[in-house]
């Protein structure tokens, strides 16, 4: 883990309201693997007061990226930083996905800005030879976000574009493609869409990987802010930040 | 810059410099380690321990106010038992002060608590915290009752003659009248402030943001009323104090000082900027230099009004 | 957007929509009515009026604080003669309520005080100010002291069939107590909350930053420490509140409001914003609008916890 | 008395810490006053909380701007605005110099950053045909700000530039200048050389005009944050954002 004082590269709006920002952080850069996640200072001064999450969304050298919403405060100062800032980053943070197993497919699934993780996972999975469908939902055309990902299955719920309905819905659809066999899903998305995620998965087999969110002060372990319950510890919560946010589904009850 | 003395000499404990990293905002210590030289702090306070293990609140525990927060974690923690057996051990490699905050819903748990960590030599010293608004049984009520806290005080006295630290309550009309009885009772010092409650609501769901409904309030956001307490327990109590509340910058460990503070800790902004502590060392001296001040310490209570 | 009914009903005061301007944060009135339309606004609160003019504290009486002020004015005012005489008739041409906020230093001078600002038709209504922590003669610890707040509650009470509020002191241990003593004795609603008593020193000088030492912190920093003072009257004390303490964008109003607030107050937003009153109510409307609330005040108190 | 979201037009630094922000502000512009002040709230969020409060430095036609030293948080941020931000003013605020008056001479004592009134001040004094004397002191040359004003007798402590001394020094030494006619001050400064000045001039009939500065909350009245003890009102305070920032200095207790 760093603290790294990163100079922003570039910070581009790629789509209505979402924006990719780049920095240069040759520490976090090299260690970081995908699912991680960075904590990032927005300003300098007191308000907002504290760092906010984001997941690494891509890494080339030593360049780091992030995709965000804008959402308030905090992401709206991102949104303003320009050339030659300075933002000081927290990483890497947390568990990310796990990239050693033996399965040949793997099946992403991406809610709205659940698509932020997937660029750096899709990279190293096709470094490691695997096949990859994604599965990208959201309500409309609007918040399908395509950066970064391949061979996609679009559905929105409004359909605006690709299936008209949910990514459970595309999952039974495309069913016939994973051809029985095994194959591995990592997810990131709204609560809604993992919640009918862990119970389209729960009969069967299938590792699914979760990447999930919660308030965060510290990002780190010492706050005990982001708790979730775990099926390996009744007595405790485990920590999202720490523990986490990458979650085998089936071991986190949400 | 070496020839300012940061050191603060506290009844049965001495610290090499003022700047402790406060209960609940460092956990046992591990993580932070990983940012922060904690040989060069003068000390860490761990997250308050119960006799048994605690699982804590159900999320969602934390909620961002203007330059504060809220939280309710509920006391989260290992217990006195797993602490003794994997939690203190870390400490042993680093050479700072090791204090122990303990949490309880009785008194005579109190008791017990210290009586368990007392044997452990790594421990330098105690904060009982009689003052956590976030959980139903004991937490607030004993902070705000005195008959509660002198007991408290006096049991845990009897139990230990490590450091002993009385962790007050704000949420008070008169925080001296407790740093008194704490006094009375025997404790080397106190600790405050603890948070201040306070609460948020979600103007959709209507729903509180934190699942407790009410939540502690940190940061900087509080220090004014921190200084406050400050100043008034060292006008009317004569107890060593630790000062703690919305510390963020350097400047605030002078301030605190300078209200009555002997030594302080800091809480949220650890999880900002977990080097602050650190980061701080180096402009302290640097004021004390040009403020021909000698020993750091000279600082405490050291106002006119 | 007017098929939302913003008016708010308390006993003995109707006003047209629960926004009031607070105590000691828009004078008598005029000097803000250059930045924004009294007319639109649910009442205006007049600064703490004493029987004799009051000259206040000798500077520097405020202070900039993280997302938060302290004051210490001292209650300067013009005093209940020339406010008759100079002040109440500004208002005679604005069609809001008019609430007259009064300060003393005993129980019978607040009770001279509301005698003489009674017969004054335009005048609507009382805040009765038990709790400024900023003047020594009374003041805090009138606030703080159940059994002077039930007098001067029985006093004023009898000395005025108008709305009358008590304006209570954040800086006691358990808030609804007084709520329920004012309630007993009459009172149509509670304020809360005043200032949290606050200070800060500056470390050159070593000397605190505002003369009277101690001032009273106001502003977004505290905003979560008043939704819980809110929220604890409302569940422990049956009585109207009118909520203040740190609202800055119209959320705040529903939060207040849900939390348990009939209306609200705006204070230090007005320095920053004289115009915030009027700009938040079309949020108001669109808020219920969208939220499918025929009236505003359905809100008050609607939370689900 | 107006609230008005003003464009930023120019903004730069004239010298070591000294920046010079103009905006487009019309309905202040036309109406404003030399010593008058304005209100600035110089970001969109709660932090700084309040306002910060700047002497007109100039009147261009549709344009004010504010001479300023960088201090703390507020000023800082003041100092990074760029082109076309908007930045909310109140303005025009207090009352400013007095304008009517016979003497034909005036002398203008500026300290340090206490130039900022002065340039409006100066043409407008110009402009009613008055002659103008420019005492500009300060600690070291670094602190001499001569943007526009006229006829500068300059005196620094150390000496690195003009006289070596403080502005009554300079005043003594240019006292022959004043013929010993009736002429006019205006002064604006740090306490400390306001108080020497009404020392200086305690014993005979010449009007000083000093604006004088105090923490504040509102800038127009509601607070009460701003007292300053006045001989013509000994049972109460006037208030320095409404009965000032000038006053005769004659009339105040400093
Ligand atoms: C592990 C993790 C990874 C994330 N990755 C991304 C990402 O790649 N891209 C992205 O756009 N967003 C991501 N988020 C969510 C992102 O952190 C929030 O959108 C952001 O903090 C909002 O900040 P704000 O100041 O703009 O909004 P505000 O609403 O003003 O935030 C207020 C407070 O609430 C917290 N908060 C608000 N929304 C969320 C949320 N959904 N999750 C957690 N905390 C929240 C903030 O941390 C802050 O303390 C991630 C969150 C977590 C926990
Ligand atoms: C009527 C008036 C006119 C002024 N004109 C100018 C001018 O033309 N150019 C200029 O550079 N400065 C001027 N000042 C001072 C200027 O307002 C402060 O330097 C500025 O507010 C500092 O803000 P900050 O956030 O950078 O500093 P901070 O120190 O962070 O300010 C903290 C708080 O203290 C207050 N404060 C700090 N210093 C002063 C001060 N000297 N006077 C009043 N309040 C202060 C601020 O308003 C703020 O609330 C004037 C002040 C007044 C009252
Ligand atoms: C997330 C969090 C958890 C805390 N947990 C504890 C605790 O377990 N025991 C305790 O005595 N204080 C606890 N505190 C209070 C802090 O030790 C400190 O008194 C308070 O936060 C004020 O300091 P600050 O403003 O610097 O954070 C906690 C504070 C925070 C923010
Ligand atoms: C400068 C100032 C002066 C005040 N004067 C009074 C007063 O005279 N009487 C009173 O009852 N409250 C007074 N108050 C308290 C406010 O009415 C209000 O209760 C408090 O500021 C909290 O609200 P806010 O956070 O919105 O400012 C004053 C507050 C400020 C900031
Ligand atoms: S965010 Fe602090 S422990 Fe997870
Ligand atoms: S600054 Fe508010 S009254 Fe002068």
């Amino acid at each position: 883990m760093y603290q790294a004082l990163a100079c922003v590269t570039d910070n581009k709006k790629i789509a209505e309201n979402i924006h990719l920002i780049e920095f240069e952080a040759p520490s976090i850069a090299n260690v970081i693997a995908p699912g991680q996640f960075l904590n990032l200072r927005v300003n300098d001064n007191l308000f907002p007061l504290l760092r906010r999450p984001f997941s690494i969304c891509d890494v080339n050298n030593d360049r780091i990226s992030v995709m965000f919403n804008v959402m308030g405060e905090g992401t709206k100062i991102l949104s303003q930083k320009k050339l030659n800032d300075y933002v000081d980053i927290l990483g890497p943070l947390g568990n990310g996905f796990n990239l050693t197993f033996n399965e040949k497919k793997t099946v992403i699934i991406s809610g709205g800005l659940g698509a932020a993780p997937f660029p750096y996972l899709t990279k190293e999975l096709l470094n490691r030879d695997k096949e990859i469908i994604t599965i990208v939902g959201g309500r409309s055309s609007q918040d399908i976000i395509k950066h970064g990902l391949t061979n996609l299955f679009i559905t929105t719920e409004d359909g605006s574009e690709g299936l008209k309905g949910n990514v459970i819905d595309c999952l039974k659809d495309i069913n016939n493609l994973l051809f029985e066999t095994q194959y591995r899903v990592f997810t990131c998305g709204p609560n809604g869409m993992i919640k009918a995620i862990k119970k389209y998965f729960a009969d069967n087999k299938i590792v699914v990987e979760a990447s999930v969110e919660s308030a965060m002060a510290c990002g780190f372990g010492i706050c005990q802010g982001c708790p979730i319950e775990h099926v390996q510890s009744e007595d405790t919560y485990k920590l999202i930040c720490k523990d986490g946010p990458v979650f085998n589904l089936n071991d986190i009850i949400i | 810059m070496s020839s300012v003395d940061l050191s603060v000499k506290l009844p049965n404990l001495t610290l090499k410099n003022p700047i402790l990293l406060a209960s609940g905002t460092v956990g046992y210590g591990q993580e932070i380690a990983e940012f922060t030289d904690l040989n060069k702090i003068g000390g860490v306070v761990t997250k308050s321990l119960s006799l048994k293990p605690r699982k804590g609140n159900a999320p969602q525990r934390i909620v961002e106010t203007p330059t504060g927060m809220l939280n309710a974690i509920g006391l989260a923690n290992v217990g006195v038992e797993e602490y003794l057996k994997s939690k203190v051990g870390f400490f042993k490699n680093y050479d700072t002060a090791l204090i122990c905050n303990v949490a309880a819903s009785s008194p005579e748990e109190y008791l017990e608590c210290v009586r368990l960590l007392d044997s452990e030599e790594r421990i330098d010293g105690f904060e009982i915290n009689v003052s956590c608004p976030n959980v139903k049984d004991g937490g607030l009520e004993f902070g705000n009752n005195p008959a509660l806290v002198s007991k408290i005080t006096n049991l845990t006295r009897g139990a230990t003659s490590k450091f002993l630290a009385i962790k007050l309550s704000p949420n008070v009309a008169r925080i001296s009248e407790f740093a008194r009885i704490a006094k009375e009772e025997g404790a080397d010092a106190v600790s405050a402030i603890n948070t201040l409650v306070g609460t948020a609501f979600d103007i959709y769901s209507r729903r509180p943001k934190i699942k407790n409904v009410t939540g502690g309030l940190s940061g900087p956001a509080i220090r004014p009323v921190a200084l406050a307490k400050v100043l008034e327990i060292r006008k009317n109590a004569d107890i060593p104090i630790i000062g703690i509340g919305g510390i963020s910058v350097w400047q605030d460990v002078i301030e605190f000082m300078i209200a009555g503070a002997s030594a302080v800790q800091l809480g949220t902004i650890n999880f900002v900027n977990p080097g602050s502590a650190i980061n701080f060392l180096d402009n302290l001296t640097e004021y004390c230099l040009t403020q021909k001040i000698n020993s750091l310490s000279e600082l405490t209570g050291s106002f006119t009004l």
